[in-house]
């Protein structure tokens, strides 16, 4: 750790505009994010165009977090398989939830949808979404709440939504551009609303994926498996 | 779609891939080992064609969603990465074609998300040879490593433990990694490892405590010497084929992440000049053989035998990258292909013999010989390889190695690798000795492994082989090309 | 003294507190014994090296990088983007890491009724 | 400007993180270490980082903070240390 602090001098000082990592490419990202996608959060355009294949990777990692949990913890047979959460007791906590669930949701899809112009995205929504789910399955038990999201549902939402951004990347490559290269999609607008539809796709992309993998964790999490012979 | 689009497809490939195994495994779990080994097969094909290309034309760059570095971000596709991309694919392919009875024992009923799984920690390793971004490659990194992970957890009963420490040291690892590479984006502003290295300024302080942290988040994942600890563990406890998988390949290319960042992004001058981050890597390397060696003499268990050798074999390659000159990186680079066949091969026999006899003590093992003798026969080529006899290929690795420390009058390597050739020599030649001579009735009704099984060991076998009389070319195919700047392979 | 301390303490004091961070998190890490502390140790060690690349994109008098026609496309003017986009991915990144981390939990206490290290090793040796 | 707000929510991290290490009973822990994901949100925010926060305050102070609380339903509730 003091080493850690001798090299503090030499970093740019905080909040120091002129430092070396605010110029050269964030400088380009700035100037040329609204020019390029005609989408005027800079921080979307980056994860969604400028560097796509990092976010197609962060999908990646949580699509195997999801399936590692799925390998993990469940098991095949149903039977063996109970749930550890049931309906809450509280007529407080239980009219609170059902309130506050459809609100959260359509918070959820305004944050997905809107993340071009305010903070907000495919992450930020998706795992909003799946957040509601949850507190639906904590306070109403998982039984009841499957009538909102199925756990079957789950793992072909996280596949959904690898698939909606990993094949945006393939119909761009089949569309004569380089991968993730939004502007070749051939639906013949500008190019900058070209890209400004490809970060949408692939934001909702992300959200399925997100959505489907952390309802499945939880699920996963929350199943008392007996699959295992205890010894 | 051209042929400039091959570095992408690698990765698109495996990804999909991994999507259709789940997708099909749900209505018919038989397809899914079938539809793996094709994805793998298919990138194996890429990545030949890639190298074809790369050596006909040169580096390939490619621009992801056409923006041109250092905006973007793009894949790098020369000779150094497509050398690791073949020894990946290869590997992945040959241990996939085998896997279908081994699986299906080790993980009953969830033999689909095992191999969904092994797709994506192959994308996760394909991804970090081919990226040429940093930040880009430490996502692909917690790909492979997460998975890697889960494919850890699935062996025996104590895996679950192995794959936790494994977890917790691998993250520490990477997050190490992350904070040099946020020191070294604060002084330079670029993520491009090309664009960096040129604006890199090597005499700043974060800049070098940028590449130690580096060196010590991808020590943690080679299990360089005093960061080993959780190698034996989590290769002795895995199921057969994951280990299979993850063995030959998961420090290869953490060493390869090693040599691209020390070597091409912070310059050969820095590292083994100005820093002694190469002699520390070399040292370190050399405690390395010397412990893993000793170990392994001490085991019961033939896995764990082979595990702690891989933490001596996988320092070999730390003490090339170490002398920093071309001819040990020459070593060291050939030491990852001859390394992953063998190794490949020897857990390969493992899980065979597992299959076979439900056993895998050493004392178990005599007279088994001549009970699989093909799978053996690749076995002891393998060992031998190990050893590092000639004209096996970890004997040429180990005579680059020699040649590159005399080169700069560093005379105890030679010295260094005959003693350690001994130690090696130790444990396999008890081995062999037991396997071939000793009699054994209780062995009566084992039999040979099934074909799918016993071919791929066959092949790596002979592979071995075909590595240590074919070294010159291998060295002229791709490790001339290969070479960071700065050091060239004089002759 | 106080040439070395300037720098740091008055020009760089979120540095500094971001190297506390890390290093209660390393301190978690290596030293608790319970599985799930050290889990904790981990996140708040991956929170710090977050934190780490958000305030060094952090700038005086820069605003929120949305694009805003009255201030134009000036990036002066704008808190650095690059480091957003690329810790939004080390986020999620961690919280994947955690979900794993937690299963793997949940099998081990299901197998040996135990998270504290020191237990687990003795019940390995004996097994 | 918003620099002591910005140090005060350092310190509320801070003090968050080292409590969450030094209580025993694991399920405040988990309670305790959302309120340190909710702090490192709101510096994310006080540093211009709005997306990173949004982020955070989601995922580090509310689905981390859930998995954690069914896990340790799972497991032991009490820590030696």
């Amino acid at each position: 750790m003091g080493l850690l602090l001798v090299a503090g001098p030499g970093l740019p000082a905080f909040g120091d505009p002129e430092s070396a990592a605010a110029g050269h490419v964030s400088a380009h990202f700035v100037e040329n994010a609204y020019l390029d996608s005609h989408t005027p959060n800079i921080v979307t355009v980056i994860i969604a165009d400028y560097r796509g294949f990092d976010t197609l990777g962060e999908v990646v990692v949580v699509f195997v977090a999801g399936l590692a949990c799925l390998f993990l913890l469940r098991r095949s047979n149903p039977q063996q398989t109970g749930y550890l959460l049931r309906r809450t007791d509280s007529i407080i906590v239980d009219l609170a939830t059902r309130v506050m669930t459809p609100i959260i949701q359509v918070f959820a899809l305004y944050v997905i949808f809107h993340g071009h112009y305010s903070p907000g995205g495919g992450f930020q929504g998706g795992a909003l979404f799946a957040g509601s789910i949850l507190l639906q399955r904590v306070s109403q038990g998982h039984e009841n709440s499957q009538h909102t999201f199925s756990r079957h549902l789950d793992t072909p939402f996280a596949i959904a939504g690898v698939l909606i951004f990993a094949g945006l990347g393939v119909v761009t490559l089949l569309a004569g551009g380089n991968y993730l290269q939004y502007d070749q999609l051939p639906l013949g607008l500008r190019l900058d609303m070209l890209r400004n539809l490809g970060i949408l796709v692939a934001e909702v992309g992300v959200a399925f994926a997100v959505v489907g993998t952390l309802v499945s964790i939880f699920d996963d999490l929350s199943c008392t498996g007996r699959g295992i012979p205890r010894d | 779609m051209t042929w400039s689009q091959l570095p992408i497809l690698t990765p698109v490939v495996l990804l999909v891939g991994a999507t259709a195994v789940l997708l099909t495994g749900r209505i018919r779990p038989s397809l899914a080992h079938r539809l793996a080994t094709a994805t793998c097969a298919s990138c194996f094909a890429i990545a030949i064609a890639l190298a074809v290309q790369v050596h006909h034309h040169g580096p390939t760059h490619y621009a992801l969603g056409g923006w041109s570095p250092p905006i973007g971000i793009e894949l790098v596709a020369d000779t150094l990465s497509v050398y690791f991309l073949l020894v990946i694919t290869g590997i992945a392919l040959l241990v996939m074609v085998g896997a279908a009875p081994a699986v299906e024992r080790d993980t009953p009923g969830r033999s689909v998300e095992f191999f969904a799984i092994s797709l994506i920690f192959l994308l996760g390793l394909s991804g970090i040879v081919l990226t040429g971004d940093l930040f880009n490659l430490y996502v692909f990194l917690e790909i492979s490593s997460l998975s890697a992970y889960t494919l850890v957890s699935s062996g025996d009963e104590r895996a679950g433990v192995a794959a936790f420490r494994y977890l917790i040291v691998g993250t520490i690892g990477a997050s190490f990694y992350l904070l040099g590479l946020g020191f070294l984006y604060s002084v330079t502003g670029t993520l491009n490892m090309t664009d960096m290295a040129m604006r890199l300024d090597p005499a700043a302080i974060p800049v070098r405590l940028a590449a130690v942290m580096i060196t010590v988040g991808l020590g943690l994942k080679m299990a360089i010497f005093p960061m080993h600890r959780w190698l034996p563990d989590a290769y002795t406890h895995a199921s057969s084929t994951a280990t299979a998988l993850i063995a030959p390949i998961m420090t290869k290319v953490s060493a390869y992440v090693l040599i691209r960042i020390l070597f091409f992004v912070f310059g050969t001058s820095m590292v083994s000049i100005d820093l002694p981050i190469a002699q520390a890597i070399m040292w370190l390397s050399v405690a390395g053989v010397l412990v893993g060696s000793t170990m392994a003499i001490a085991q019961t268990d033939l896995k764990r035998m082979l595990a702690y050798s891989s933490v001596a074999q996988v320092a070999y390659i730390g003490v090339g990258i170490g002398l920093a000159t071309p001819l040990a990186l020459a070593g060291a680079l050939l030491h990852v292909i001859s390394h992953a066949t063998m190794k490949c091969c020897l857990f390969l026999v493992v899980g065979a013999v597992e299959l076979q006899t439900g056993n895998r003590k050493l004392s178990s093992l005599s007279g088994i010989g001549r009970k699989m003798p093909w799978t053996f026969a690749a076995f002891t080529a393998a060992a031998v390889a190990m050893i590092g006899l000639p004209p096996t290929g970890g004997f040429f690795s180990k005579w680059y190695l020699v040649l590159g420390g005399m080169a700069t009058g560093e005379w105890w390597v030679v010295i260094f690798v005959l003693g350690a050739s001994l130690l090696t020599a130790t444990y396999f030649f008890r081995l062999l000795e037991s396997i071939y001579t000793r009699q054994s009735s209780e062995l009566a009704p084992i039999k040979e492994a099934p074909l799918a099984v016993a071919l791929p060991i066959v092949i790596l076998g002979l592979a071995v082989i075909l590595f240590g009389l074919f070294n010159s070319r291998i060295l002229d195919l791709f490790l001339r090309d290969a070479m960071p700047p700065g050091l060239v392979i004089s002759g | 003294m106080t040439e070395f301390l300037q720098p740091l303490v008055i020009d760089r004091w979120a540095y500094v507190f971001t190297i506390l961070l890390l290093s209660v998190g390393l301190y978690g890490l290596v030293m608790k014994k319970n599985l799930i502390k050290k889990l904790i140790g981990m996140n708040i060690f991956q929170t710090a090296v977050i934190l780490f690349f958000i305030q060094q994109a952090y700038k005086h008098g820069g605003t929120v990088p949305i694009y805003d026609t009255t201030v134009g496309a000036r990036p002066e003017l704008y808190v650095n983007p690059l480091p957003h986009g690329l810790m939004l991915t080390a986020i999620v990144v961690s919280v994947a890491t955690t979900g794993v981390a937690l299963a793997l939990l949940v099998l081990i206490h299901r197998r040996y009724e135990t998270l504290n290290e020191d237990e687990l090793l003795q019940k390995l040796r004996e097994s | 400007m918003n620099g002591p707000i910005t140090a005060l929510f350092f310190l509320l991290a801070l003090i968050a993180a080292i409590a969450a290490l030094k209580v025993k009973d694991l399920l405040a822990v988990a309670v305790i270490l959302t309120a340190f994901g909710f702090f490192v949100a709101l510096l994310y925010t006080a540093l211009g980082a709005i997306d990173v926060g949004f982020n955070e305050a989601v995922l580090g102070a509310g689905v981390t903070g859930v998995l954690f609380v069914v896990a340790i339903h799972h497991t032991q509730r009490r820590s030696i240390d």
